[in-house]
């Protein structure tokens, strides 16, 4: 028989104010096993903690149950301050009477009837606990970083200058991302290339950073510090060893109708191409759609013209597996469709087009070399509409009901760029809200206003409406003047929102990782872990966690980057002891567990039982406690019941839901 | 291919050329409109109010009817079009519509919204095909520039009339181009000529034809097609651009070789 | 309360997954969505743990309705667990309605660890169903009765 | 319930529009065609509904200024679907005995040798009870 301890937590009144926990904790004492109960103010405070130690050692606990907030919350924790007083952790069980209770229910003598049913099924549950012990496990003491734009590059310089080794992988032939498209950044306009080009080179020229680009993440297998992950190196057609990058091929390349995609699509490339000219690694990949000698055999110009011998037409993907101890996601993020919008002609005229794409035509290797121009007939517009808010906080399912962040400064930005560039060029705003927070954001906005003199009016835009005569008609609303707007325009500009990249979701799959609603990755606690995913060993770095400005991913690539230190500095890690346990007795070795498990953690091996007496060789289950990560499949699929989970045992859930309907 | 058919008033009175244009065209075609029996008026708008059921009913019948003979319903005027369609939407997912309204029909098994509504033009795109069309056309009306004039009814809101993307729609375009005409694209194709507001309020419906017409005519227009006796009558009533409106279905009919046919009909 | 206005106050069990669907109750929790009292949560670590003997087990100690909870398809944790799960439910529920435990006591819902907001009403709307259903007859120990 | 309020529910009943979803980006008075003509724009339908102001609405001229034609309904970022407010409120109107917006006597007048069924119709349904 255990010997129970129940520790009710009033978590101020977060708790008190919904259950009466005097209550709950006179209630335990009524149950089997329970022989101590009390509560107070805050149980994962030291004195609260202070107050189970003391419990334990007096009353001699054989186990504790803990009703306060949820066990996702403090169980590690409270198993701690457990472990202190010579109790053995997984003794400790947590009823949720916090986020499950008094949180949600507003009638007092409700709540507390629920939360003593909670305390119930944890001690019924706890009374079956036995102790365990967790493993060891090893770590692989290097980190692998999916994505090479800001973020990525961020956070595997950090870990790199820590001493660690990192791999970047990238999907497109450079790393760079988004940032290489900019032309300035805000709130200081600075030029975007001139502060990443030196961070790319940083991190090419390191000697503990190994960058794979023209490579996607293919499989990934394991678990925290010990990764086995398949990168596939596509195909580049040129060698990289070889390859001095002096541009020959591309300048010779007779197929140049490809679409850039660095450019946003509104120029072309050659079908041999580098994304832009800071590429890293310098070295150009064949587009295989695109060029002659793949589609039609004749051509073979560039290995013609390459004096070093790179060009290697036969080259075939390529998939090398690396061990990792971290992985950082740092995915990024695009913009969306606008195949939805076609209220404001984004479709039907090519002078509206996206920020993205204004970012690319403001720029002095962008399609129009930097000149601001009309994409539809090259003319210098005199009056550019941006309308803000395209997609974002959108309630139907056209749009994103979040707000993208970005948009606000840096329209702001164009603005101001323009008006400084082009003073007789008029620039209008339409605008739901500017939202400004950030260091030195607002004034930036309010210099666009005042010094810019940038025409800020308060409402959105209903249509944009193509002119025979290549002008564009902007309807939109003036809230603060209460009248509808029809305002000609040269250009309109769309900000459109953002969303996680595409890729995320099937990453987010191979790394068992959450995802939200909008495949923005889920972080381990909303506010305390926000660079951590809740799939331990998988950290978050950039956009791909929610909408952020450099800045804020800068930062938050060098947090991701010190909680992959943090773990890669470990030699050794515990393992969840809560694994599948095969009883021989049972077990008859048809293999039905070794199909399900997602892990390859069960092997059959010819075992001596001594069954009532008979002694025999027997083909039964063995679960390797350092693969199985506890998911239960094999113990609900083994026809014979001889798999249980520890921790979480046939008896302890059904000593649960008996607690429950009692 | 057989359908029940649903002219509506209009097209009974005003607009019998429409009908008529319709039918030889549909017969030419190989598509059998039977017309359902003993139709009532749809109303000619949506009632928009959630507590409304007796404004709903005649289109409960006529959808019943189609549902008995198993046919999918057709109509032809975009205004019963988009009543037809909005309140079947209502009968198939608006629980306490669908039970008021069966209450009130009393048929031999409760109406639910199985019946299938189509556009005439839908049955042109997704039953027969442009390209099948195409082929039929023995009199291409090459040269002529056309524009579409959508109206609202037919495209809006987008989620229950899933017609064709509402802000850029190519439905009638890919139609006039297999009539062996050419499109032309112009933004104001959506937007609204007036509706009702016509009756009472001549000036505004005038103004916004206006700008329906000079949009149109801008592009290149020579003339514009529609399928709405209502936007057919307003756009007339323009007085600035004034280029030529008829039926979609009477090009429909000029291209298969059977208008004169149908002008028999009318006259007859 | 007096005996004769006895009012029926369903017994609910949830069973949901550590990783997306017990995450998805905390966030209703601390997004203060609330749902009704009588819906009781076990965590398992995967909605593939759920035994159906469980279930049965319930049903049998007089719940009136159980639901399970898990990741969203293609977001298991433990990658595959869920679709064992789906399978696993489908046929259960199918037999608990042949012996007349009918298929709205008995529910699969996907809540990832981000929708508070499903949770909540995901639980609103079995309650409901509970409540129009009534007690359950049902498969119950007798002896469990009073 | 106060007899303003109790229009304002009556109005959300019989739209079934939720205001408070709205976050005033203006998109439908900004796509409304018959803008000018209103005297209470499309944008604010909801604010009124917000503020229980159901005198103000019911009186607005800009009901009988309104299309029906789902622009506003169709742009909605926020789905509120401000069209559906202002058939509420000519519902309101309508529905009381004497109210109709569009009396018999003064149709022949309004009538021409081309006008459609349909555009009788149409108004008689908006228009009256």
């Amino acid at each position: 028989m255990q010997r129970i301890g129940v520790f009710v937590c009033h978590c101020g009144s977060n708790i008190a104010g919904a259950v009466d926990v005097s209550k709950v904790a006179e209630m335990a004492l009524m149950e089997p096993g329970v022989v101590h109960a009390e509560d107070y103010q805050y149980m994962c405070s030291e004195a609260g903690q202070a107050k189970i130690a003391a419990a334990i050692l007096e009353k001699s606990l054989t186990g504790i149950v803990v009703c306060s907030c949820s066990p996702r919350m403090h169980e590690a924790t409270f198993r701690k301050a457990a472990e202190r007083a010579g109790l053995n952790p997984y003794m400790v069980e947590i009823a949720n009477i916090r986020e499950h209770c008094s949180w949600i229910h507003k009638d007092m003598e409700e709540a507390t009837k629920k939360a003593v049913i909670l305390m119930r099924a944890a001690v019924a549950k706890v009374n079956l606990n036995t102790p365990l012990q967790a493993g060891e496990s090893r770590v692989t003491k290097r980190a692998l970083v999916i994505g090479g734009g800001i973020a990525g590059i961020q956070t595997a310089l950090d870990i790199a200058d820590a001493g660690y080794e990192v791999d970047i992988v990238e999907k497109t032939p450079s790393i760079g991302g988004r940032m290489s498209q900019l032309d300035k950044t805000f709130p200081t306009l600075d030029c975007s290339a001139c502060i990443l080009t030196p961070k790319m080179v940083e991190a090419a020229a390191h000697d503990k950073i190994k960058i794979y680009t023209y490579s996607e993440v293919e499989k990934v297998s394991g678990f925290v510090g010990d990764f086995t992950v398949d990168i596939r190196k596509k195909a580049r057609s040129v060698d990289m060893n070889k390859c001095t990058g002096c541009g020959v091929c591309q300048e010779k390349c007779p197929s140049k109708k490809a679409p850039s995609e660095f450019n946003r699509g509104l120029n072309t490339r050659s079908a041999i191409y580098t994304p832009f000219a800071q590429a890293i690694p310098n070295v150009p990949v064949i587009d295989r759609e695109a060029c002659i000698k793949f589609k039609t055999g004749k051509c073979g110009i560039c290995s013609k013209v390459c004096q070093a011998g790179a060009i290697d037409y036969e080259q075939k993907d390529e998939i090398v597996t690396e061990k990792y101890g971290a992985i950082v996601v740092a995915t990024g993020f695009d913009t969306i469709q606008l195949d939805k919008y076609d209220e404001y002609a984004y479709g039907q005229s090519k002078d509206v087009i996206t920020s993205l794409e204004l970012e690319r035509v403001m720029n002095a290797a962008g399609p129009t070399h930097g000149h601001l121009e009309r994409l539809s007939d090259g003319k210098a517009p005199k009056e550019i509409v941006f309308i803000q808010c395209v997609g974002s906080r959108c309630a139907d399912d056209r749009g994103k009901p979040y707000c993208s962040k970005i948009c606000c400064m840096y329209t702001a930005k164009h603005a101001m760029l323009i008006r400084d560039k082009y003073p007789d060029v008029n620039v209008t705003v339409f605008y739901i809200d500017v939202r400004t927070p950030g260091k030195n954001f607002d004034e930036f906005y309010r210099r666009a206003v005042e010094q810019y003199g940038v025409n800020y009016i308060k409402g959105q835009v209903g249509k944009v409406i193509p002119k025979p005569d290549g002008k564009l008609l902007v309807q939109g609303s003036d809230l603060l003047d209460n009248r509808q707007i029809l305002k000609e325009a040269d250009m309109v500009v769309l900000a459109t929102a953002i969303e996680p990249n595409p890729d995320v979701r099937k990453i987010a799959t191979m790394l068992t990782a959450s995802i939200d609603t909008n495949n923005f990755l889920t972080e381990a606690h909303a506010k305390l872990r926000p660079v951590e995913s809740p799939t331990a060993g998988i950290f978050l770095s950039g956009v791909c966690q929610g909408p952020k400005d450099i800045p804020e991913t800068v930062a938050q690539a060098g947090a991701a980057a010190v909680k992959a230190i943090g773990l890669l500095a470990k030699d050794k890690l515990m393992t969840n002891p809560c694994t599948a346990q095969a009883d021989v007795l049972l077990c008859n070795g048809c293999s039905t567990c070794e199909n399900v498990c997602p892990y390859g953690a069960i092997t059959y091996e010819d075992k001596e039982v001594n069954d009532h007496g008979i002694r025999e060789t027997r083909r039964v289950a063995v679960v390797n406690n350092a693969l199985c990560q506890g998911c239960g499949a094999c113990t609900v699929a083994c026809p014979s019941g001889a798999m249980d989970l520890q921790g979480f045992s046939n008896r302890q859930i059904i000593a649960e839901v008996d607690a429950i309907c009692r | 291919m057989k359908y029940s058919y649903y002219p509506g008033c209009t097209l009974r009175t005003k607009a019998k050329n429409l009908d008529a244009y319709a039918r030889v065209s549909a017969n030419a075609l190989g598509i059998d409109l039977e017309e359902i029996e003993d139709w009532q008026c749809c109303g000619g708008v949506y009632p928009l109010g959630s507590d409304e059921i007796a404004t709903k009913l005649s289109s409960v019948r006529a959808l019943h009817a189609a549902k008995e003979k198993g046919q999918s319903l057709v109509t032809m005027c975009s205004a019963c079009h988009h009543v037809i369609k909005r309140v079947n939407d209502d009968m198939k997912n608006v629980e306490d519509i669908r039970t008021r309204a069966n209450n009130y029909m009393e048929l031999p098994e409760p109406y639910a919204g199985e019946t299938e509504v189509l556009h005439f033009l839908e049955v042109l795109r997704d039953k027969i095909g442009f390209d099948e069309l195409k082929k039929k056309v023995v009199n291409p009306l090459a040269g002529k520039k056309i524009g579409a004039y959508y109206g609202c009814l037919l495209l809006r809101p987008s989620k229950l009339l899933s017609f064709d993307d509402p802000e850029n729609p190519t439905i009638i375009e890919d139609f006039i181009r297999a009539l062996g005409a050419e499109p032309v694209i112009y933004p104001y194709r959506n937007e609204c000529c007036g509706g009702y507001i016509s009756l009472k309020e001549k000036e505004m419906s005038k103004n916004m034809c206006e700008k329906i017409m000079e949009s149109a005519e801008g592009f290149g227009a020579g003339m514009l097609i529609t399928a709405c006796p209502l936007c057919l009558y307003n756009l007339n009533k323009s007085t600035g651009a004034r280029l030529p409106v008829v039926y979609f279905t009477e090009l429909l009919a000029e291209a298969l070789g059977v208008k004169e046919e149908a002008e028999k009909e009318v006259q007859a | 309360m007096s005996l004769e206005n006895k009012e029926f106050k369903p017994k609910i069990v949830a069973f949901c997954c550590n990783w997306c669907s017990y995450a998805g109750a905390d966030l209703a929790g601390s997004s203060r969505l609330t749902y009704p009292a009588d819906v009781k949560i076990i965590r398992v670590p995967c909605s593939c743990r759920v035994n159906p003997m469980f279930i049965l087990r319930a049903f049998e100690k007089g719940a009136d309705g159980v639901i399970m909870c898990g990741c969203h398809p293609g977001d298991c944790h433990y990658s595959t667990g869920n679709y064992y799960a789906r399978r696993r439910m489908t046929l259960l529920f199918s037999m608990l309605d042949y012996i007349g435990v009918e298929n709205g006591r008995t529910r699969v819902e996907w809540v990832s660890a981000a929708e508070g907001v499903k949770f909540s009403e995901t639980m609103n709307s079995f309650v409901e169903k509970i409540y129009s259903l009534g007690e359950n007859v049902r498969l119950g120990d007798l002896r469990c009765k009073s | 319930m106060g007899s303003e309020k109790k229009q304002a529910e009556m109005m959300k009943e019989i739209s079934g529009v939720n205001p408070l979803k709205c976050m005033k980006c203006g998109k439908c008075s900004a796509t409304c065609p018959s803008y000018n003509e209103m005297d209470i724009k499309p944008h604010q339908f909801v604010s009124y509904v917000i503020n229980e102001d159901i005198e103000s609405l019911v009186n607005s001229k800009s009901l009988w200024k309104c299309l029906s034609c789902f622009a506003c309904v169709e742009r909605c970022p926020r789905d509120v679907k401000p069209g559906k407010l202002i058939d509420a409120a000519r519902q309101m109107v309508v529905r009381q005995k004497g109210q109709d917006y569009l009396l018999a006597d003064e149709i022949p007048e309004l009538l021409d040798p081309e006008l459609p069924q349909q555009l009788l119709v149409s108004a008689f349904r908006r228009y009256r009870r």
